[in-house]
């Protein structure tokens, strides 16, 4: 019937009274969301998260073994770099209602806005990293080359964990609630994707930095997601608001971002001198990252769309002040 | 507040002015600074009444171009202080809907389908059948007493009309001697 | 009020913040109820028993405002001998003929001192109907309380002002509504004691002298085989309370359509002339004078109706209409009987009726037995439309509900239709009439698109192309469309005629052209000519007062200076009884009209002579205003009284009394007689009725509107804005009847009458409560009725369910209660539809030919 | 900067750079006196030439509209409430509530504050508005905002919400909806004027024993810094549909910056600790 009974989501009728049970009893509008859903789309949005990390940490891997004479490797994370910044570029672009309009983005420097923060960013990082990959390919004017390369190594941390911040700053509680988690997460995957295109691109005697990347970025990433997964350290109503981690498609993507990590720390550290080795678990790796990202995504779609997300949290909180 | 070149770039707006997060002044565009209501730009104003209920509520019919563009409650009326109901609210749509119907329609009898018809044509194939239908339903007499009418044609509604043309319907019909003249008020 | 006049509702809200306690008495609880102080749910078509023991607990408390009750009301009035009443025949009155299903009024008259009532001998020369001055109140609306009552007697009649003879008014009310008690209105209304005796103490402690109640309604109250006595039972108690004619006061009307006021004073209507003269009814012989004799009393402002009707008939003969051709009296035709809408339809189908205009109306959706409805415009030769939208009306013939079952198919249908585009109401000017007698001229804006036109140009220009036709007709029977005038000035690019005009001849002219100053310039010598005598000053000075705007803030509260109101610009009716009968306003609070010395005076224009002071005792044999006492506040009354029992001019009975529906599911408690006696049945084909009570229709429902679309759908189905706010055709159940029938909320259910079956989304609601009746648990189904088979939401449409039968008075159809089977899931499709519901009529018993 | 993004602000279109502002708009929407007509949302459409929503039944009492959306900017919610029935009490127990549903204009815009173009901004009366000439349907803005307002409509692209009728402010006339509004359920005017009134229509209440009513986004403590549309409820908050206590996104900004500044940190000293190594 068309009352409150039906739309008090799983609360039923939530009569004052019979409202024992905390977390179950909430009261909404016909079990309506409260928030909108996000309008971002897979793999549009996810996909550049991970990209926008890809090219940030490979950046950074880029001038310092420019830095340190290590060329294939430096070329690996310059190309990199500038591919995945492009790429990234393009997920955005094709994210947005009005693509034609992407130059609006550079209208204003809103500080309040990580999109807007992020997107200037964007913009000095891919001029960056493709002029550092121009000059490392085309051989002209390898100063400047340098410089940019050494540039981008302070725009690519930037941009590979800013992305973090771009999905906290919303009304969206499981990502809100994280914004402690997904810069550190977000940095841990970069550097393990990096990492692994470092492996994957460079022979073995260069890739050492990679390696050591990838192996601390998986540290990093498989650390944080465990504590985001158990709402570790998130202010209010841990529990429930880290629920959209553990639940659903989130939950069956983070748990393979999980395995496809460990796999592919457990193969960094296993795979000797084998080339195809380092591949395999550079892949596993960059799966592992990729799986990460889409699972924050979603868990955060499923946040948005249950009101009780939104609503008891808020509640809780009402009634403890 | 009209801005041109560079200077209309907001960013260096938000450096040199008081908007210096770009959430304000800053950031209007061209197009905002030039917004007006369109209601302004209206060549005329016009006093109505809302068609749908018998509350009279006032409108004001705003026209431009030999269109209207708006229709909103009437402020001054004392019947409806310039509110208006969801039906009043949409009047401008019930005016300007594109789904109206405004050219004539004819169907001929057992055809399947609607055909155009020129309105004067219309007129006079009416005007022809009036004559025809009125003389076949003739009645000078019923029932011994002089009725002098016809029962031939009947017409139903009023209720949406104005007086006056309520008035020319009753007035022709009866001179006619049609008597079979209805409206809402029965049912 | 909130759903269907939601602007309007403003003012009950502002009273609301001022103390006022709002009641919602309505079967079903509504966004009013939302708002309402109390909502009280009633079974649809029991509101006479409700009223009526509210009446009875007036009357034995002694709670009536004894002043205003002796000295305005007929209270004191002694009635014939031989009147008997519901009590002594068991819920007939006395004059009832079974053979003709109608009553013969003679014995409801006053029993008059000297003289036999003049209306006594009218009453031998035809029955009653025919002679009143048509139906005492239409759809609703104050036009009613204007109507010619026919001329009771110009004598006052015998008096008891004790109160206590028992032949006296206020005797036989109160023997008559003795048995209308709170346990009644438990067992018959589903109102508890404890509800009713809510309402019954708000209404008596708040009215009097310092206070007034008013009673609002709508169709709810009269689309009933006893609507027309619904009304009548509050005005009697509103008569006994003193709430007439004061401010805060009455009986509101709140009527449909912009104009329904407007077409009801200029009436669209078969028995009507402007201005509530009657339309004149067959006879061997009558002439203008013995037409005038029948048509309305003598005395009070009904006698100078020779001056209205004269004026009339020079309004549309001119220089024809002459006082040695009677002023073409001769030329108006005659009734001999209902030529009203559902009558109408009955010819069509038997073939009598050739040609059909609709405009601005969609019976197709809109008038109960939808599929009669159809088949009456599939059996004209053929069909003129004139609308905005393409309605069903227009498009039957391809889209209709007997083509979707596979019953008929356009190659069958022999009607040839004509669709004109109208013009919308800022394409024409012109006046609207609302619901307070309110003319408002709203201007043109700017030219129709493309074909569309108002309807004033089509009638003119039809008028003209017919007239030119005739031109040189010999046959007399053209002569009073030559004689008509019908030389409208033209305006514009497509030659409109100049509305203007013709409300200047509606307001009236003398024989210089002048605009006259109102109705009492009127004269019955054919030097002046009036379209229609209420409306004579809206356009006095040569001014359109119509089209007055004065902002509301910029002027009293009564607000005299927007618009014009009908008659004279007066806001409340019959606002003499504002004051005491020495003409003194009962009380400060509620001063409204008084008399100060030398003239009447107030905030409004008083319904009154202005210079008549409250100690004129008319002398005897005056004719007019002038048999009207100084005390007597209903001046178009014969006697200037406000009639607690009505001796004359209904034809169902002096006094309310309760019968069922038609269709009910429960029997009439109160008297053997189950129905209105007296109402319009027409058992055939296509209108077969559910029988009372039973189990095959177990269910009473009842339809009504919703505050996002406009009745028949024309003006709202059209529109995306309108229609995405209600988009589907549903029904309202409450939990137990959704329970007992497995109906679930959002999903389907199938209603079936005897006429047909229709499918609705359910919306399962504690807003729809069973009741308890007689006993037994009564389940309403509430049914919009907005839906039909074209626009941009598409439905089913509730009159389909529907039968056609009428209240006798009024001829309007019983809409509000009737009974119904529900079941879960979408109705069948094709010729499976017909069969379910030829099955359900087979269980009931119900014929088929 | 911390004022400007969360907590009360005495001059909110001062803030935003503009010099000697208008007062600050604002609506009451006081939902007891709302009979749920719905003239507010027609009358937005009109005046903003809105395209319909669809023409879906929801079964959810009377609202076939469902929530604010892109194209939807006022929303009249039903709720329907039977409290346990009592012997002999006939319907004094069942309560239909209606409430207009809009853009709050908060103090703290969330979505103004995450719109990277600027197309969301601050008016000078202090109201939030999407230019529609800028607008690139990046979306941010719809996940920004805790009360789920502003949306993105999909054939067109960009965000959409009400903009307190901005055109017909300039011209100063009132919004489209709450002109229409035939109870005055909505009611327009100076801030500061309609929370003293909402104030006194609160004691008003109280004081006639509707101790359920109570006001929704006037408090300036709350977690968007009060709001420029305030409320009337007679039920909490979320039975409306709207969120209990919802706090401007970007009240955590700068603890997120610095966040984000500290994992950049690692990240680099990640990529570095790594280079540190023999190979
Ligand atoms: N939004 C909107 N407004 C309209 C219209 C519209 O279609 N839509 N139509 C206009 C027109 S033409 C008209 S005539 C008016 C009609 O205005 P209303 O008469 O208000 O309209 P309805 O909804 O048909 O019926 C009113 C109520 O009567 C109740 N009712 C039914 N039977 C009974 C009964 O026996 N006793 C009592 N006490 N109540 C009963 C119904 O439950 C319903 O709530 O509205 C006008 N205004
Ligand atoms: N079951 C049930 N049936 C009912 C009722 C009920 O309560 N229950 N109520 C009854 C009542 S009170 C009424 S009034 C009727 C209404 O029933 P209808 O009058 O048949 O319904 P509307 O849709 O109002 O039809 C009016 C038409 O006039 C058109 N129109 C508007 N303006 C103009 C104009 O200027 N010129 C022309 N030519 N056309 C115009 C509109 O587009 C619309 O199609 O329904 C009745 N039927
Ligand atoms: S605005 Fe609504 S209430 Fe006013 S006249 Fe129009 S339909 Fe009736
Ligand atoms: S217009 Fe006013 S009364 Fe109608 S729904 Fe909107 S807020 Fe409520
Ligand atoms: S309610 Fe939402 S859309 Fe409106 S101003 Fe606040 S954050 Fe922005
Ligand atoms: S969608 Fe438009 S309004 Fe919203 S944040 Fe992006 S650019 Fe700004
Ligand atoms: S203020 Fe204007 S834009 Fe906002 S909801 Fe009201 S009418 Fe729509
Ligand atoms: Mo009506």
């Amino acid at each position: 019937m068309p009352s409150e009974a039906v739309g008090g989501g799983r609360g039923g009728k939530a009569g004052r009274e019979e409202r024992m049970v905390p977390r179950a009893e909430f009261r909404s509008y016909y079990g309506r969301p409260v928030l909108k859903k996000p309008r971002w789309k897979a793999p549009h949005m996810p996909g550049y998260l991970y990209l926008g990390g890809l090219s940030g940490a490979a950046s950074t891997m880029g001038a310092l073994a420019d830095a340190t004479g290590r060329r294939r490797l430096a070329l690996t994370g310059k190309l990199t770099a500038v591919a995945a910044a492009a790429a990234g570029s393009g997920l955005l672009v094709a994210e947005l209602g009005r693509p034609e309009r992407f130059l609006h983005m550079l209208r204003v420097f809103k500080p309040t806005s990580p999109m807007s923060v992020g997107s200037w960013v964007l913009a000095a990082h891919g001029g960056l990293t493709g002029a550092s990959a121009a000059s490392a390919v085309t051989g002209i004017a390898p100063w400047l080359g340098r410089a940019a390369g050494a540039a981008s190594a302070v725009t690519g941390p930037v941009l590979a964990t800013y992305t973090g911040v771009l999905i906290a700053d919303t009304a969206v509680p499981a990502w809100h609630e994280a914004y402690r988690h997904l810069p550190l997460l977000f940095a841990g995957s970069a550097l393990a994707s990096a990492g692994s295109a470092g492996m994957i691109g460079t022979p073995r005697g260069e890739a050492g930095p990679a390696r050591r990347m990838a192996l601390l970025g998986a540290g990093l990433e498989l650390t944080v997601a465990g504590a985001l997964e158990r709402g570790a350290g998130m202010r209010e109503e841990a529990e429930l608001v880290s629920e959209p981690y553990r639940t659903g498609r989130a939950s069956a993507l983070l748990k393979s971002g999980r395995w496809l990590t460990a796999a592919g720390a457990a193969a960094t550290l296993s795979a000797g001198r084998s080339r195809t080795a380092a591949v395999a678990a550079g892949v596993a790796l960059t799966g592992g990252a990729l799986c990460t990202r889409f699972g924050v995504f979603y868990a955060g779609i499923a946040s948005a769309e249950d009101p009780k997300y939104t609503v008891v949290p808020q509640r809780a909180r009402l009634t403890a002040s | 507040m009209a801005r041109v070149g560079i200077e209309s770039w907001p960013v260096l707006r938000q450096l040199t002015g008081t908007d210096r997060l770009g959430r304000g002044e800053a950031a209007r565009s061209k197009r905002t600074d030039a917004l007006v209501a369109r209601t302004e730009q209206a060549d005329r104003v016009v006093s109505s009444v809302c068609p749908y209920c018998a509350v009279g509520c006032g409108q004001k019919v705003y026209v431009k171009d030999e269109k209207v563009i708006q229709i909103e409650g009437d402020p001054e009326s004392p019947i409806s202080r310039g509110r208006l109901c969801p039906k009043g609210s949409a009047s401008k749509q019930l005016v300007t809907s594109p789904g109206r119907q405004t050219t004539v329609l004819y169907r001929r009898p057992y055809g399947t389908e609607w055909e155009p018809l020129a309105l004067d044509d219309a007129m006079d194939m009416i005007a022809d059948r009036v004559i025809e239908a009125r003389r076949q339903g003739w009645e000078d007499t019923s029932g011994g007493k002089p009725v002098r009418r016809t029962m031939g044609i009947a017409s139903l509604g009023g209720a949406t009309l104005d007086n006056e043309e309520n008035y020319l319907i009753k007035k022709f019909w009866s001179a006619l001697g049609a008597i079979q003249i209805e409206n809402q008020a029965r049912i | 009020m909130a759903e269907c006049h939601p602007v309007g509702f403003q003012w009950v809200m502002e009273a609301k913040a001022r103390g006022a306690k709002v009641f919602h008495i309505d079967p079903r609880f509504t966004r009013t109820s939302a708002v309402a102080h109390r909502h009280v749910p009633v079974r649809a078509g029991s509101d006479i028993v409700l009223l009526g023991a509210l009446v009875n607990h007036v009357l034995s408390g002694g709670h009536d405002f004894r002043d205003y009750v002796l000295n305005y009301t007929n209270a004191a009035a002694i009635i014939n001998e031989d009147f008997k009443d519901t009590e002594d025949l068991d819920g007939l009155f006395s004059g009832y003929d079974p053979e003709k299903r109608e009553y013969n009024p003679t014995t409801w008259g006053y029993d008059s001192a000297s003289e036999e009532p003049a209306s006594g001998r009218r009453d031998e020369s035809s029955r009653a109907p025919d002679l009143s001055a048509g139906d005492l109140s239409h759809e609703h609306g104050p036009g009613a309380t204007y109507e010619a009552t026919p001329s009771q007697t110009g004598r006052a009649p015998y008096r008891d002002d004790t109160l206590e003879h028992p032949r006296c008014v206020y005797q036989v009310l109160k023997r008559h509504f003795a048995r209308y008690t709170p346990e009644l209105v438990e067992d018959v209304c589903g109102i508890s004691p404890a509800d009713f005796g809510e309402i019954a103490e708000a209404i008596v402690a708040n009215s009097g002298r310092e206070r007034t109640t008013a009673f609002v309604y709508s169709v709810g109250w009269t689309q009933h085989t006893v609507g027309a006595q619904y009304i009548r039972t509050a005005s009697i108690l509103q008569l006994l309370l003193g709430n007439i004619g004061r401010p805060g006061g009455g009986i509101l009307a709140l009527r449909g359509h912009a104009s329904i006021q407007g077409s009801t004073d200029i009436p669209t209507l078969y028995n009507l002339l402007p201005g509530y003269l009657p339309m004149p009814y067959a006879h061997e012989h009558e002439d203008l004078d013995t037409y005038l004799e029948r048509a309305a009393g003598d005395t009070g402002f009904w006698g100078n109706k020779r001056a209205y009707m004269v004026s009339l008939l020079k309004a549309w003969w001119g220089d024809a209409a002459t006082e040695d051709n009677d002023f073409c009296f001769d030329y108006l035709p005659r009734l001999t009987g209902d030529h009203g809408t559902y009558q109408t339809v009955l010819d069509q189908i038997a073939g009598k009726v050739k040609g059909y205009f609709l405009m601005g109306e969609n019976p197709a959706v809109g008038s109960a037995g939808g599929r009669m409805q159809r088949q009456g415009l599939a059996s004209v030769d053929w069909l003129v439309v004139r609308d905005l939208n393409l309605i069903e009306s227009a498009t039957f013939w391809k889209d209709s509900p007997e083509i979707a079952s596979g019953e008929t198919t356009a190659e069958e249908i022999g009607t040839e239709v004509f669709f004109l585009p109208a013009a919308s109401h800022v394409e024409k000017g012109g006046t609207f009439t609302n619901t307070q007698r309110l003319l408002q001229w709203h201007h043109k804006a700017l030219e129709p698109p493309a074909d569309a036109r108002s309807d004033l140009w089509f009638m003119y220009h039809l008028g003209l192309r017919i007239r030119e036709r005739l031109s040189g007709s010999a046959d007399p029977i053209d002569r009073p469309v030559l004689d008509l005038t019908w030389d409208y000035p033209e305006e514009g690019p497509q030659r409109d005629p100049s509305a203007a005009a013709v409300l200047k001849e509606i307001n009236g002219y003398d024989a210089d052209g002048n605009t006259l100053s109102g109705f009492t310039a009127l004269k019955d010598d054919g030097t002046t000519a009036c379209g229609c005598w209420i409306y004579s000053g809206s356009y006095a000075d040569d001014v359109n007062q119509t089209a007055r705007r004065k902002p509301g803030a910029e002027q009293s509260w009564v607000a005299p200076e927007w618009g014009w109101a009908w008659p004279a610009n007066r806001r409340i009716l019959y606002n003499r009884a504002s004051a005491d009968p020495e003409g003194r306003p009962w009380s400060d609070r509620k001063a409204y009209v008084w008399w100060d010395g030398e003239q009447w005076t107030g905030h409004d224009v008083p319904d009154f002579e202005k210079k008549k002071p409250p100690s004129y005792v008319p002398p005897p044999d005056a004719k007019a205003q002038d048999a009207i006492g100084g005390a007597d506040p209903f001046i178009m009354q014969t006697d200037g009284k406000g009639w607690l029992f009505v001796p004359k001019g209904l034809v169902d009975g002096p006094l309310p009394a309760h019968y069922e529906p038609h269709e009910s599911p429960v029997d009439n408690p109160l008297y053997g007689q189950q129905t209105n006696p007296v109402r319009q049945v027409f058992p055939r084909k296509g209108n077969r009725y559910n029988p009372v009570g039973g189990e095959v229709f177990p269910y009473a429902f009842t339809t009504y509107r919703l505050t996002e679309h406009h009745t028949a759908g024309g003006m709202s189905r059209f529109l995306p804005y309108l229609s995405e706010l209600q988009p589907e055709m549903f029904c309202e159940v409450s939990p137990a009847l959704a329970a007992e029938r497995g109906l679930v909320n959002g999903g389907w259910a199938t209603i079936i009458t005897a006429r047909t079956a229709i499918e609705a989304r359910v919306l399962v609601t504690d807003r729809i409560r069973p009741l308890r009746i007689r006993g037994r648990t009564v389940h309403q189904i509430g049914l919009p009725y907005h839906w039909g088979s074209a626009g941009i939401v598409r439905g089913d449409s509730a009159n389909d369910l529907l039968p056609i039968v009428l209240d006798a008075n009024t001829h309007i159809q019983e809409s509000k209660a009737a009974t119904c089977d529900i079941r879960p899931g979408r109705r069948p499709q094709g010729a499976a539809l017909p069969a379910l519901v030829r099955r359900y009529r087979r269980i009931a018993g119900i014929p088929e030919d | 900067m911390e004022n400007s993004l969360y907590g009360p602000l005495a001059n909110v279109a001062e803030d935003a750079g503009y010099t000697d502002p208008p007062a600050r708009a604002g609506f009451f929407t006081d939902t007891s006196v709302c009979i749920g007509c719905k003239a507010c949302e027609v009358a937005c459409k009109e005046w903003n030439a809105i395209p319909d929503d669809g023409f879906a039944l929801t079964g959810m009492s009377y609202d076939n509209t469902g929530a604010l959306g892109a194209s939807t900017w006022r929303h009249v919610a039903f709720i329907e409430q039977t409290a346990p029935r009592e012997v002999g009490d006939s319907a004094g127990s069942t309560r239909w509530l209606m409430a207009s549903d809009v853009c709050k204009h908060c103090t703290h815009a969330a979505c103004l504050d995450v719109c990277p173009t600027g197309a969301l901004f601050r008016t000078e009366f202090s109201t939030v508005v999407v230019q529609q000439d800028i607008c690139n349907g990046c979306a941010y803005c719809v996940s920004a905002c805790p009360y789920g307002v502003i949306d993105r409509r999909e054939d067109d692209g960009r965000a959409w919400k009400c903009t307190m009728c901005y055109d017909r402010l300039g011209d100063g006339m009132e919004p489209a909806c709450a002109k229409a509004c035939p109870t005055d359920s909505i009611q327009y005017g100076p801030l500061d004027e309609l929370r003293a009134r909402a104030q006194e229509r609160l004691g008003d209440l109280h004081r006639e024993g509707v101790a359920e009513a109570r006001l929704y986004g006037e408090d300036e403590n709350d977690g968007v810094g009060g709001t420029g549309a305030l409320f009337l409820l007679l039920d909490e908050p979320e039975a409306y549909g709207l969120p209990p206590d919802p706090v401007v996104t970007t009240r955590d900004l700068p603890a997120m910056w610095k966040w984000a500044g500290g994992a950049a940190l690692a990240l680099a000293g990640g990529v570095a600790a790594s280079f540190l190594g023999r190979r």
